[in-house]
């Protein structure tokens, strides 16, 4: 089995090379060739998950090095893969959520001028994402983090001919530098201080060359922790994401939403014995990712397009796993980006869907959409199916993930955490349910030759929206420590052993928890129901604001005999907003939104306009004169006599 | 004291004519100028015991290089007077130049083996500096570098045809002719 | 008189001796045979360079100099070698395809890049400041010319002159720098002068005034700041093969003069290192911003991957600086990365002409992925190189020239090399959007470029690639150049 | 009495005013004309080192080796070698300039900038 590894990210790799060198040759075959490069990694995949869960605890993680990649004096990196439980999840994840999206594509992209380029690319990014979830070093994640990266900002740019499509690709360029910078700093202090860089060694070397809790591995954790928040969207360097949905839909669906942007998360979750051996750090991560969750999930609230407010969601949700990694609960973490990856690539193919049907690429207006449950009926259901995900109502899958992240927040002391945790899980209940109820209830409110041309799509595209809801409602049960069953966290326990070992005290214990009279499992229950309680109440808002509230006057003349109680309702509702609580409340949101265009996107603008304006005055010492360049060289020389007078 | 005269007189001869040099407005004026330089400069080299150096400076030089300038200020038909200005940039560039010519003769003052006085010059066999003693050198220690030297020479040559010849017009040397 | 004649022992220069002869082969071919093909004459190039480069691989290092001192034959020169004769092949298969279109260019535009060629091999070998600075010479000559050879462009001779000029001028500070060394340590022997300065280990005033006149001078020839002012308007006027050897061979010769004379321990200014590692940090850092911002906003290809090569020639003066042997090691292995990935990227400028247009602007690239999907993918390779991805030779060379400053303590200097990298990213994947993303402009088909272009494009794109993945087939023998010396 | 440090400053003197005619001339061959004071001055600056042991007793090189010691002529004799090389490489070029410009002021050749 072991021997076949090579194969996962190489099937890929073979389909990209062959659709990108020999595009004539493979055609209208592009597609079918992709997805059966994923199918045969999905296929190896599982053998290697399945061969994992039957050897149980005996199962021993696989380091294979198949040659020396670099070797320099003490510094010694093999090319190879390591397989451990960890891997093993993000390759499922990766694999069988790639290849329903490959399925998906072949039926939204049919037709499309760029249908070789796509599945030139796309087949790309997965070998690029296989090899960062099992590469065994530092390097070859780096290797993977680049690749996923270049793809992605080509395939942003797939709608060349737009202006904002290739302003967004500059801005996730930009933004993602940045996190690289980080990245590969602590990245070489590693190097410097540990000697390795292959994972087994930086882990065995780690504590006995950092102190737990010192200031070297602070600033490395941290330098590693600005590398994740650009690749996985968080505050600050969000905002290339949302901007991101300028490409195609199954883009956003595997790379945005699936898989590339959760590489922060894995990263941070590889290295957990670094991690942990960082409070400070794991204090930022948690305090970042509970911020950008809240943050995210706000903007969300007042978004019209619907890619929008789904790109807002995974930033939020992504939030929510980072809240997860800096309480130390890394499992808990991994377990919401495994359902995460499910019930989001679910939603987003189910927007594709609806924009399928709106024949555009990009961007629907909500309130031009409604009542599309008459016309798309399986779009409907599966879309339904993946917000109650979302929404965290159990049983479906996102509840049990949320649940535990939120419980593990409180649970470790962070009672900050858990607070905007629930804060935020109220508004993705709410925005979700708001997106859905715009989207598929009520009337049309489209154009009649919009209404005319609306239609299901085809079965390729269902079919894979169906699998992906199937999975969104039952995946969360590998997982149910309120049925007391920890099956998905026994599985994963080993690799974060280690780490939890040797680490710091990462977190103080809650005092809450320990002088309660209640036992941690009665605990755990009454936290979930109040999840459970804000999500429903979420939900209820929803539908009153957006379904029941417009056609007020109708409902009251046709549907319902208790005029009394809807009057009440709506003057409710109404005084609330007049009172302004709603209205500051929507203004808050809106301030954040703001603040998102204003401060972070104008600073990032900033940023690009003074290095061109430098840049541009640069330019202009190179007079095309040659006494001027005597003159530099002249001044040079000066420069260095200078120079070497002073260091004399 | 011969030896301080002679020093003297061609050292002003230098500065002078290689003001000149910089200075002149037509390029012939210039060009004199700079044989008168290299004149000086043969005879610094005889002051300093080095004759040979003395004779080829006077006959490759002025006798060839120069002569070769010469020639192609009168063939481009440059015999004439030119401004010369002086822009900020320029000012700016002069600045520069004294300041580097204050920090070198500051090196040189703060350097102890050349300030500490005027180190004697040790006595010399009378064949030291002349044709056959550097030529003895050259064809043996230096033996590759001279013919380096004519890799270069030839490297040179080359190019300079390749660069003055006139372009042919239109006339392709390919396919097969 | 006693006349001593050194040991003369012509096989140990043996490859230079071959090229010498195929260089005036060519021209003999011109002169003698009126038919004289093309392909004859970068056949006889090949095969020349080719019979010089096994010869060179076959020879035996020594760490003791011939020729009465002049030169070694260490086993860095014989890698150096290598690597010249490699890229003189390189840039003659892509010469091959620019002379097509413009006949004149032959056959003295090969045999000049060939006699530069020698003074880089000369260069590589010396062991003395004399043989040196007539390699120097040797070197850049041929180049100067090779500047202005295309007589129907006004920017060729305008390029010509300008390097010429600044050329010479550079010339003279090298001349002077060698004289105030000279003068200290009365000898211009390398070897001689590293002893005494190890036994005096201090410096004069003088000796710090040549060292910096020495750096002026080399300083030029690998276009440093500010001494890089020349690079952008040569490289942009000069026909494209000649920029090819003029970014690559020139620079990487220049370094190898700066590592002959200030870095290899034990033989130079080493011990001196306390006094002009300062001087070369500065350079370093001024090159590594001034290359990038200059790149950011240019449209012309040949001026963007001209101020490319000056922020590469800071990095790899960054890494130079650490004076440590990983940081000869990281040089001297991204110098061969940098050879393949520049000669590439020149070698799809010349490729990628339409029907009488030269390849100038990026935005000519528009659609060159559609219409000739080997050249984009292979321009791709040369770009994400340059800019240090992953999976590339670029990235692998690029770590270790920030690991060799982070090892010497230099964080911000490789602070500053970091950000500038991932700057540089922009103007990179600038080129890969116009070549993927944009839409071909059908009505100017792209040439077919010839069979030896071709091969010098896949020579460089598989070696990227291959050293990229398998970085240790070069390590090692670097790793013998270091430690043998 | 006439030291190594006059030759110097005379070269040095020589040296500046070569570079200060490179910076201030614009007809070609007059800044050839500079460079070639510039590498004149050096090989002065040479030939004086060469004539003036700087170091005493306590000098990198002993007294006895310093009758043999020519090696900077030798110097001296390249620079010329190669000077004259680069004034029929320069002068080729600034004919080529004049060719197409008829005029060899290189404040015209200005087309290359930015």
């Amino acid at each position: 089995m072991n021997a076949y590894f090579w194969l996962i990210p190489i099937l890929p790799g073979l389909a990209a090379a062959l659709n990108g060198l020999a595009p004539k040759a493979t055609g209208r075959m592009a597609g079918h060739l992709a997805v059966l490069a994923m199918l045969g990694s999905l296929a190896i995949s599982s053998m290697a998950l399945f061969a994992a869960l039957t050897a149980g605890h005996a199962f021993q993680p696989i380091d294979i090095d198949y040659f020396t990649w670099i070797g320099v004096g003490g510094l010694n990196i093999p090319f190879g893969v390591y397989v451990d439980q960890l891997s093993l999840v993000m390759m499922m994840v990766v694999s069988f959520v790639g290849s329903v999206i490959f399925i998906y594509a072949t039926g939204y992209m049919h037709g499309d001028p760029g249908y070789v380029r796509f599945f030139t690319y796309l087949p790309l990014f997965t070998f690029f994402m296989f090899l960062l979830v099992m590469g065994n070093s530092l390097p070859l994640l780096f290797v993977g983090w680049e690749g996923v990266g270049l793809c992605s900002y080509l395939l942003i740019g797939y709608f060349y001919d737009r202006d904002y499509a290739a302003a967004a690709g500059m801005k996730a360029f930009i933004v993602n530098r940045i996190g690289d910078f980080g990245f590969l700093l602590g990245m070489l202090l590693l190097f410097w201080y540990t000697g390795s860089l292959k994972f087994t060694g930086l882990f065995e070397a780690a504590p006995g060359v950092f102190t737990a809790g010192g200031a070297v591995i602070t600033v490395i954790t941290l330098l590693l922790f600005v590398g994740a928040t650009g690749k996985s969207a968080q505050l600050p360097l969000y905002v290339w994401l949302p901007d991101a949905m300028a490409g195609p839909t199954p883009v956003s669906a595997l790379i945005h939403a699936a898989t590339m942007v959760t590489a922060g998360i894995y990263m941070i979750a590889r290295l957990n014995p670094l991690f942990s051996m960082a409070p400070v750090t794991l204090l930022v991560v948690g305090t970042i990712g509970g911020l950008t969750a809240l943050f995210a999930a706000s903007i969300a609230l007042v978004q019209r397009d619907s890619k929008k407010i789904l790109a807002y969601s995974t930033v939020s949700q992504l939030g929510y796993m980072f809240l997860a990694l800096g309480s130390g609960a890394y499992i808990a973490a991994i377990f919401h980006l495994m359902t995460h990856a499910f019930f989001k690539a679910c939603l987003f193919l189910g927007a594709g869907s609806v924009l399928h049907a709106f024949h555009r690429d990009t961007d629907v207006d909500v309130f031009e959409a409604g009542g599309l449950r008459k016309y798309m009926p399986y779009t409907r259901a599966t879309f339904l199916i993946a917000t109650i995900a979302i929404s965290g109502i159990p049983p479906l899958a996102g509840f049990w993930s949320k649940d535990e992240i939120l419980w593990e927040a409180f649970a470790a002391g962070r009672v900050f955490l858990w607070f905007l945790g629930i804060l935020a899980a109220f508004c993705t209940a709410f925005y979700m349910f708001r997106l859905y109820n715009l989207l598929f209830s009520g009337e049309f409110r489209g154009t009649e030759d919009q209404r005319h041309h609306l239609h299901e799509s085809p079965a390729v595209m269902w079919l894979p929206l169906a699998v992906l809801a199937a999975f969104s409602i039952c995946i969360g049960c590998v997982n149910m420590p309120l049925l007391g069953y920890t099956g998905f966290h026994d599985f994963l326990h080993p690799v974060f052993a280690h780490g939890a070992a040797h680490g710091a005290e990462a977190v103080e214990e809650n005092a809450f928890l320990a002088s309660s009279f209640l036992s941690e499992h009665m605990l755990e229950w009454i936290f979930a129901g109040i999840s459970v309680v804000v999500a429903v109440v979420a939900i209820l808002f929803a539908r009153v604001f957006y379904v029941w509230f417009p056609n007020m006057p109708e409902r009251m003349r046709e549907a319902f005999s208790s005029i009394h109680t809807i009057l009440f309702n709506k003057y409710y509702v109404d005084e609330m907003y007049h009172a302004g609580f709603i209205q500051t409340y929507f203004n808050g949101c809106g301030a954040a939104n703001w603040f998102d265009n204003r401060v972070i996107i104008a600073g990032l603008n900033g940023l690009a306009n003074t290095v061109r304006g430098l840049a541009d005055r640069l330019r202009r010492i190179q007079t095309g004169l040659a006494p001027h360049y005597a003159l530099g060289t002249l001044a040079g020389m000066v420069f260095l006599v200078v120079v070497f007078l002073l260091c004399y | 004291m011969v030896g301080a005269f002679f020093f003297w007189i061609f050292a002003f001869t230098a500065f002078f004519a290689g003001v000149g040099v910089v200075a002149s407005r037509n390029p012939m004026h210039s060009a004199i100028s700079l044989v008168a330089v290299l004149i000086s400069i043969a005879g610094l080299f005889l002051a300093l015991h080095a004759e040979f150096l003395a004779w080829i400076l006077v006959i490759v030089y002025t006798g060839a290089v120069m002569v070769l300038i010469v020639f192609v200020i009168s063939l481009l038909n440059l015999d004439k007077d030119e401004p010369i200005d002086y822009t900020a940039a320029r000012r700016w560039g002069m600045a520069a130049l004294t300041m580097f010519i204050a920090a070198f003769l500051v090196y040189l003052y703060a350097d102890p083996l050349i300030g500490a006085g005027h180190p004697a010059k040790p006595p010399v066999p009378d064949d030291w500096g002349s044709v056959q003693t550097v030529a003895i050198d050259l064809f043996t220690r230096y033996m590759i570098v001279v013919q380096l030297a004519g890799v270069l020479l030839t490297a040179a040559v080359i190019g300079a045809v390749v660069v003055a010849r006139k372009p042919e017009q239109n006339e392709e040397r390919e396919p097969g002719a | 008189m006693q006349i001593q004649v050194p040991e003369i022992s012509l096989w140990q220069v043996l490859p230079e001796l071959i090229v010498l002869a195929t260089a005036v082969g060519v021209l003999a071919s011109d002169l003698f045979v009126k038919s004289v093909q093309r392909v004859n004459v970068t056949l006889t190039a090949t095969l020349g360079l080719l019979i010089a480069f096994f010869t060179a691989r076959s020879l035996e290092a020594s760490a003791t100099p011939i020729f009465a001192g002049m030169v070694v034959r260490d086993s860095l020169s014989i890698l150096l070698d290598q690597i010249f004769l490699a890229g003189a092949m390189l840039v003659t298969w892509i010469g091959h395809e620019y002379a097509r279109r413009n006949p004149r260019q032959f056959p003295e535009f090969t045999a000049l890049v060939l006699f530069a060629t020698i003074g880089m091999m000369v260069i590589a070998m010396s062991a003395d400041l004399i043989p040196l600075f007539v390699g120097i010479e040797l070197l850049s000559l041929p180049l100067f010319v090779l500047a202005g050879s295309d007589k129907d462009r006004l920017a060729s001779g305008e390029a010509s002159l300008k390097y010429f000029l600044l050329g010479a001028f550079s010339t003279g500070f090298l001349v002077y720098g060698i004289a105030f060394i000279f003068g200290v340590t009365r000898t211009t022997n390398l070897t001689v002068i590293g002893q005494s300065l190890a036994a005096h280990a201090e410096a004069t005033p003088l000796l710090v005034l040549g060292f910096a006149l020495l750096l002026v001078g080399l300083g030029f020839k690998i276009s440093l700041a500010p001494f890089h002012m020349w690079a952008p308007d040569v490289y942009q006027g000069a026909p494209t093969p000649a920029t090819a050897w003029i970014a690559t061979g020139s620079k990487i010769a220049g370094f190898v003069a700066l590592m002959r004379v200030f870095t290899l321990p034990d033989v130079s200014f080493a011990a001196l290192s306390d006094y002009w590692t300062p001087g070369i940090w500065w350079l370093a850092l001024i090159t590594m911003i001034i290359g990038n911002a200059g790149a950011l906003m240019q449209s012309d290809l040949k001026r963007m991957l001209a101020y490319s090569s000056i922020a590469h020639g800071g990095y790899l003066a960054m890494a130079f600086t650490s004076g440590t042997r990983i940081g000869a090691e990281a040089t001297l292995f991204y110098m061969a990365a940098y050879l393949l990935m520049t000669v590439g990227a020149f070698g799809v400028a010349i490729a990628a002409s339409r029907s009488g247009q030269e390849c100038e602007k990026i935005a000519d690239l528009s659609g060159l992925a559609r219409q000739r999907p080997w050249l984009a993918f292979a321009m791709s390779i040369f770009m994400l190189s340059l800019a240090g991805m992953p999976g590339t030779a670029g990235f692998v060379g690029k770590l270790w020239l920030f690991g060799a400053a982070v090892q010497a303590q230099y964080y911000s200097l490789a602070l500053i090399g970091v950000l500038t990298t991932l700057l540089s990213f922009y103007y990179y994947l600038r080129v890969i959007v116009y070549m993927y993303v944009h839409e071909p402009d059908d009505r100017l088909l792209f040439n077919r470029y010839s069979f030896s272009n071709g091969l010098a494009l896949t020579v460089c794109a598989v070696g990227l690639v291959g050293l990229g993945v398998f970085p240790n087939l070069l390590w090692s023998t670097i790793r013998l150049c270091t430690g043998a010396v | 009495m006439i030291g190594l440090y006059h030759f110097l400053i005379l070269s040095g003197v020589l040296f500046s005013l070569g570079v200060l005619g490179v910076l201030l001339r614009r007809n070609a061959l007059v800044v050839l004309m500079a460079v070639e004071l510039m590498l004149n001055a050096a090989n002065l600056a040479v030939v004086a080192f060469v004539r003036y042991p700087m170091f005493g007793d306590g000098g990198i090189v002993n007294a006895q080796d310093y009758a043999a010691m020519t090696n900077g002529m030798t110097l001296v004799f390249l620079v010329m070698t190669v000077a004259a090389a680069e004034v029929g490489v320069g002068l080729a070029i600034v004919i080529n300039l004049y060719r197409q410009k008829k005029s060899v002021n290189i404040e015209e050749a200005n087309a290359l900038k930015g």
